[in-house]
């Protein structure tokens, strides 16, 4: 840019001018943005919850209604402290049946794939170990080739009742293993990597979910049973 | 420790800033034609990209949960005055290093590499640390496109290109080789 | 700045001047959100937006802004409205806006629109200020169709969508990877640079008609 | 020594010495008509102190020496001077010449002892006499020997090298003096060392002479033994240049910019040397050297003593004339001698041959790009690179091709000999040398 | 005597035999038992995937070239190497645009022959891999009946190859990086395995690269740093991590001979210094290694050769000779 070559200083404008315009500036612009940021803010809001619902919608086969979890202090809570800031902790969802009985947990987590970060979302049930569903949320993954984690309906289809903890294997090669995932023939490193994001973050949530789902059905099922 | 690298590698050289995600495109094309000023270029480059990457996440962690609309004016804002400051002490302390480096500080202010930095990396979440090793792989990143760039200019100034290809259009086709020679990266580290 | 005529004014950013296909300016978007004909017309839109706004703005306010400060209240200026556009199209086209992701928020340093505001907009009437924002704008947006257009068809072999090529036709990935997008500006320059040879050549052989040799090689 | 006596890089191109190596040199006939340029050394041209219509007798000086880097010339013929004119001249284009026709049936007797017997001169007189000898080098570069023989005070001078390793192909000159006239070579080396002031003389031969070694070696008078040592050198070209043959010999090496004198070496051709001998045991100035007359394009090649000033034309007419094939004359060797545009050209006292070439011969003109092959480099034995200067040449960027040591550049042609693209390097050299001589580069911009 | 009519040429008047269309054609002859492996192994396919190359790069060359340069071989040994760095099963169509690409873009552009930076044919290939991933990574078996073809060659052009019953299978790269399956190295030797054309017959290109090297129409240093780099670090990482392939397997599998004896000599992209010429093949070799063995890719010799193409022109600055008489210790006796 040619601008600071241009410049040139007019010494006669007394500081107090320069301070005044870029302070007028300054509160005009603030001004705007406050307005329309209050303006916007409702819809992109509502645009964010209803993208998470879609895909809690899917990877836990409908739920009738969830609940959001926070990780906090090595534990899962519905109820965060006055204290704690829920925008900077990790967030997983429990969903329901219509008659609240539970379905399992929506979980999101990323990691270094082929090219970039890959992020999905996946439906687990700890009671017996299975998946119920993996959506790919973002990824910049090779188009017609690794892309296929998310586009290719057989590829994503198999993460509806695998066993936990996967293991992929080439197609032709599957025994029937109830562990086993087929992976995307020439992209193998992304389908690796959806399989090693579910297997990794299960391990570092798994005791968590545990002690959640112990706590959270005990006294349902009392409930129930009364 | 791994994941650190990984930052570092992949802003380097996976996903290079400049070759993949088209950041500081305007001196890779520019002032890309010597080997001198580029590498000065770029190494005043990975300095002002550490100064964004703190102030970035100084003002992501401290301000903006207050007033998230302000996100975009305060970085640019905080990361221009703070580079003038930092030049005008360099130029105090060590006019050799300013000569060096310093009249390149106000062509960086403006690129766009460094307001690309503060994004990304509050849109990744990264902390002060992931952020730092973000910035300097972003800046070695910046750094090796726009020296291999140079080299290759000077060497291609005695060539004998078509009339019709001299310029832009010739600087265009090698940044798309050497786009496609880095994608020989992909999937760095990640493979294990 | 010699006196141009208002067609001048606009049409001058659409064509002889073009931003990008010919200034080389506001490279970043151009390559980096093409890759798509749809991302290209937002990012297209977005940018003419705040270009538009910021020149009104600017050639409003231009008497009472000192020299020391100008640079920074026009970055002020364009910040703020790229900040609206960004939170618009995230309540408008959130996909959209997810796939853009950061370049939006990257129009703020897009040297063509500083430049814009420094060449023009600080120096001349509201109107012609206008004019000038408009067809620059509408040059950039021209620029962005062309490049998107281009790696959506070769890249997927579709547009908007929708399937263009029929037949089982075997998408050349690249043009939607970052190489990609070097390569079709490069393409582009290189069938312009042509087409111009062509028309120098045409030009002189109408002015010699008689020209050494210019006859036979033109025909 | 158990060092192998060596330099780097240079090329290995055909020797070609088979047709004259074991023909015995023979005189020439005078001529009807010789020509004696007046610049036949590296200097100043001489100023000719003779008159047209003025009769000299064969040995008598026609132009004197202008300053201390210059040479007076001698006519080789008696005659009548006819003209003093421009002529063609072997280094290319036109020259001053005095053109003497020769006396037809004369007698040919100089005048007695022009030059002084050596005995009981002293060092300051003997210079002096090879001076008035008008002695240049007779290796082809022709700087004039008094020069080399009195060392500046300020540096001091441990080895004579004298330089027998005509690494040229074709050419026999030197192989031919050293073989038949040793005795000369000794005496040569014997006032050398009494001039110069060293004890050590080293001479480098090409093992592919392994008869002139021996010769040398057979008749080295006993009281130089030790302090004179023959050695033989592995054949490459340019083992002859100046800085290779220190390197080799010595192992030092000269720094850039800078004499052998530097490094405490003076370098002499093994001719000049015999020379030296030569006028003291004759009497005569310089006024006749051996040519070596060869190439596919002479129909007897030959070992000529030929008188200087001698037109090429009469050379070959000695040797059987040219062949309907022959296409090209070179003066000197192939490597880095000119060719020749007119058969006028007379020999001077730095001719060490003519050549004839036939078409078969002469390399094509034709160039290809480069290549990048990176030959040129592994050739120049003084580690330039060639590539790029040749590039930088090419778009005239002769500031740039100072700075890549463009000066350091003898125009040995080993570059342009290795060239798979024919890319002509070495004339761009010398042409952008000439270029800066004319216009020196700009200082640079602080 | 009548005079001749003479001819002023510059000196040297004497040069070698050599001369670069001599250089190229003697290239492009070695690669003859090369190609004539790759027949042997994938039938006519083979023959096929080449002469679409080859023709592309001629194409190319003749219309935006000059008909000099068309008959330099240059062109030609282009489009060999780069139908040999081609998977059998591909449609001819493909393997056209890369030659086309390769000429054009990779050559031409620059200012046609000696003035390319990057090495066309890999170029081309690179530019194929990333338009066309699926199909350049689909790796047809050698099987039994020589006669049939490898896959859909005859794809119409611009259209996605069919569905041809074809037994696919990953390269022993592949069979290693993926599922720790070591390939017997016999096998690799001499190259009855599943690759690219040209990359399966290790011996072969060694034997004809050493003829070249012999001629010195390529600079040993090159292939040997490059073999000595991976050698050595594959021994260390096998050494430290035994599920990392040893040095063998290393050499023999994949591209590596075929890029290391025939692309990353190629003369115009690679340095003109020797000791550029070490530092080139090491970083190739480091390069190749890298990207083997942590990269998201089986096989990382062409984009270890064109990363290092990139990188020619600054080791070219870096390591220009020291001159004569320059060394700074020289004694100078005042």
């Amino acid at each position: 840019m040619s601008a600071p070559a241009q410049f040139q200083p007019k010494p006669d404008v007394p500081a107090w001018r320069l301070l005044v315009t870029l302070g007028l500036a300054g509160a005009l612009a603030g001004f705007v943005l406050v307005f329309v940021y209050q303006a916007t803010l409702p819809t992109i809001e509502r645009n964010r919850a209803e993208r998470l619902a879609a895909a809690i919608q899917e990877v836990l086969k409908a739920p009738d209604h969830y609940d959001t979890l926070y990780v906090y202090q090595g534990t899962l809570t519905r109820q965060l402290p006055a204290d704690a800031d829920p925008k900077k902790l990790e967030q997983i969802y429990f969903g329901y049946h219509a008659d609240s009985s539970p379905i399992g947990f929506a979980i999101a987590s990323g990691e270094p794939g082929f090219q970039d970060v890959v992020r999905l979302i996946f439906g687990y049930d700890h009671a017996t170990q299975t998946l119920l569903g993996m959506k790919v949320l973002e990824s910049k993954e090779t188009p017609g080739l690794g892309d296929k984690i998310e586009k290719n309906v057989d590829f994503v289809s198999q993460f509806d009742g695998v066993q936990t903890p996967l293991t992929g294997v080439k197609p032709r090669q599957s025994t029937g293993d109830p562990h086993e995932v087929d992976m995307i023939t020439g992209a193998t490193i992304s389908s690796r990597t959806v399989i090693k994001i579910i297997n990794n973050a299960l391990q570092r949530m798994g005791p968590m979910l545990e002690s959640y789902q112990a706590a959270a059905t005990g006294p349902q099922s009392a409930e129930v049973a009364q | 420790m791994g994941e650190l690298v990984w930052i570092l590698l992949s802003a380097m050289v996976v996903n290079n800033f400049t070759l993949a995600y088209f950041l500081g495109l305007c001196p890779f094309m520019g002032v890309s034609a010597r080997v001198s000023t580029a590498l000065r270029l770029g190494l005043a480059d990975i300095f002002v990209l550490v100064i964004a990457s703190v102030c970035a996440w100084f003002l992501n962690t401290f301000i903006l949960p207050y007033a998230p609309y302000l996100r975009l004016i305060s970085f640019i804002v905080v990361i221009a005055s703070l580079v003038q400051i930092v030049e005008m002490v360099i130029k105090k302390v060590s006019p050799v290093l300013f000569r060096q480096l310093g009249i390149y500080l106000p062509l960086i202010t403006t690129n766009c590499a460094i307001l690309g930095l503060a994004i990304f990396q509050t849109n990744r979440g990264y902390n002060l640390l992931e952020g730092l090793f973000f910035a300097v792989g972003g800046g070695l990143g910046l750094t090796l496109a726009l020296v291999l760039m140079a080299s290759i200019r000077e060497s291609s100034e005695m060539a004998d290109v078509p009339a019709l290809a001299k310029g832009m259009a010739l600087v265009l086709i090698i940044a798309g080789s050497l786009s496609l020679a880095f994608m020989g990266f992909a999937g760095l580290l990640s493979s294990s | 700045m010699s006196k141009t005529s208002p067609q001048q004014d606009f049409f001058r950013g659409i064509w002889r001047e073009n931003p990008v296909l010919i200034q080389m300016l506001g490279l970043c978007p151009a390559l980096a959100v093409s890759n798509t004909l749809e991302n290209s017309l937002v990012m297209g839109i977005a940018t003419f937006f705040v270009l538009t706004g910021s020149s009104l703005l600017v050639s409003i306010v231009k008497k009472a802004v000192p020299g020391e400060v100008r640079i920074s209240t026009y970055i002020l200026i364009i910040a703020t409205f790229v900040t609206v556009a960004d939170m618009t199209l995230e309540a408008l086209v959130p996909d959209i806006h997810k796939a853009l992701g950061a370049f939006v928020a990257l129009i703020v340093v897009n040297c063509m629109i500083l430049g814009r505001q420094e060449a023009f907009a600080s120096k001349n009437p509201v109107g012609r200020s206008l004019l000038d924002a408009f067809g620059t704008g509408f040059g950039f947006i021209i620029a962005m169709v062309m490049m998107g257009s281009i790696r959506e068809i070769l890249g997927t072999g579709a547009l908007l969508g929708m399937k263009v090529i029929p037949g089982p036709f075997e998408p050349w990935v690249i043009f939607i990877l970052p190489p990609g997008g070097f390569l079709t500006l490069g393409f582009w320059l290189l069938l312009f640079g042509w087409i111009e040879k062509r028309r120098v050549e045409r030009a002189r052989v109408r002015e010699w008609p008689h020209g050494v040799g210019a006859r036979e090689e033109a025909a | 020594m158990a060092k192998r006596m060596r330099f780097r890089h240079g090329v290995h191109p055909p020797e070609l010495k088979q047709l004259t190596a074991a023909i015995p040199v023979r005189r020439l006939p005078f001529p009807d008509e010789i020509v004696l340029p007046l610049s036949q050394h590296t200097g100043k041209p001489a100023v000719p102190i003779v008159r047209i219509g003025d009769r000299v007798e064969r040995g008598d000086k026609v132009a004197e020496a202008d300053g201390f880097i210059s040479s007076p010339i001698h006519t080789s013929a008696a005659g009548t001077v006819t003209a003093i004119e421009l002529w063609p001249h072997p280094t290319g284009g036109y020259q001053d010449a005095i053109r003497i026709a020769v006396a037809p049936y004369d007698a040919q007797v100089p005048r007695k002892r022009i030059i002084p017997d050596w005995r009981g001169l002293d060092r300051k007189q003997l210079v002096d006499a090879v001076r008035q000898a008008g002695v240049v080098g007779l290796g082809g570069a022709a700087f004039p020997t008094h020069v080399k023989l009195v060392p500046p005070d300020d540096v001091s001078i441990d080895t004579i090298v004298i330089n027998g390793c005509e690494c040229e192909p074709y050419l026999t000159t030197d192989h031919r003096t050293m073989v038949e006239y040793p005795g000369r070579v000794h005496l040569g080396i014997r006032l050398m060392m009494k001039t110069i002031g060293a004890d050590r003389v080293m001479v480098g031969i090409e093992k592919n002479k392994p008869d002139a070694i021996e010769r040398l070696r057979a008749t080295l008078p006993d009281d130089l033994e030790g302090h004179v040592t023959i050695h033989g050198l592995t054949v490459k070209y340019p083992q002859g240049a100046e800085k290779m043959l220190i390197k080799a010999l010595l192992g030092r090496e000269v720094p850039s910019g800078r004499l052998p004198m530097h490094v405490g070496v003076v370098v002499h051709n093994v001719a000049s040397v015999a020379t030296i001998a030569e006028v003291f045991e004759t009497g005569l100035p310089l006024i006749e050297r051996i040519v070596t007359v060869t190439g596919p394009g002479v129909r007897r090649p030959a070992n000529l003593i030929v008188p200087v000033g001698t037109k090429v034309r009469d050379v070959f007419d000695a040797c059987g004339g040219l062949t309907e094939t022959a296409r090209e004359i070179v003066f000197g060797g192939p490597m880095m001698g000119a060719a020749q545009a007119s058969l006028d050209v007379p020999i001077t006292k730095g001719t060490t041959g003519v050549i004839a070439l036939t078409g078969a011969e002469v390399k094509s003109q034709h160039s290809y790009p480069c290549i990048r092959c990176g030959h040129c480099l592994d050739a120049c034995p003084v580690f330039l690179n060639p590539q790029l200067l040749g590039q930088l040449a090419m778009h005239d960027r002769y500031d740039e091709m100072v700075e890549n040591h463009l000066m350091d550049c003898m125009v040995c042609g080993c570059c342009g000999y290795t060239c798979p693209s024919n890319i002509p390097l070495t004339q761009l050299f010398a042409l952008a040398k000439n270029q800066l001589k004319r216009q020196p580069p700009k200082p640079k911009a602080a | 005597m009548t005079a001749p009519r003479l001819l002023i040429t510059a000196w040297p008047h004497l040069a070698e035999r050599d001369s670069t269309p001599r250089i190229m054609w003697t290239v492009n002859v070695s690669l003859i038992p090369v190609i004539v492996a790759a027949i042997y192994y994938f039938g006519p396919s083979a023959v096929l995937v080449i002469v679409a190359a080859l023709a592309g790069c001629l194409a190319t060359e003749w219309l935006f070239g000059s008909r000099e340069t068309l008959f330099d071989g240059s062109a030609v040994i282009t489009g060999l190497l780069l139908g040999l760095c081609l998977p059998a099963g591909l449609p001819m169509w493909m393997a056209f645009v890369g030659g086309a690409f390769a000429i054009g873009f990779g050559k031409l552009i620059f200012g046609g022959l000696g003035q390319n930076i990057f090495n066309p044919a890999l170029l081309g290939r690179a530019f194929l891999q990333a338009a066309f991933p699926v199909a350049l990574t689909t790796w047809p078996v050698i099987r039994e009946n020589w006669w049939a073809l490898r896959g859909d060659n005859l794809a119409l052009p611009l259209m996605s190859p069919g569905e041809v019953d074809v037994l696919t299978s990953a390269t022993p790269l592949g069979l290693m990086k993926f599922e720790q399956q070591s390939t017997e190295l016999g096998k690799l030797m001499i190259g009855a395995t599943g690759g690219s054309l040209g990359e399966t017959a290790g011996i072969l290109i060694l034997l004809c690269g050493a003829y070249l090297a012999w001629r010195n129409y390529l600079n040993w240093r090159i292939p040997i740093s490059i073999f000595l780099t991976v050698a050595a670090l594959a021994t260390l990482t096998h050494w430290l991590n035994p599920a990392f392939p040893g040095a063998l397997f290393m050499l023999f599998s994949g591209g590596l001979m075929l890029g290391a004896v025939y692309m990353a000599t190629d003369m115009v992209t690679s340095p003109v210094t020797n000791r550029g010429c070490w530092l080139y093949g090491v970083g190739i070799g480091v390069l190749v290694v890298v990207i083997r063995l942590w990269g998201g890719l089986a096989e990382g010799v062409m984009y270890a050769i064109l990363l290092m193409n990139a990188m020619v022109p600054f080791i070219n600055r870096a390591t220009q000779p020291r001159v004569f008489g320059t060394r700074a210790a020289v004694k100078v006796t005042e």
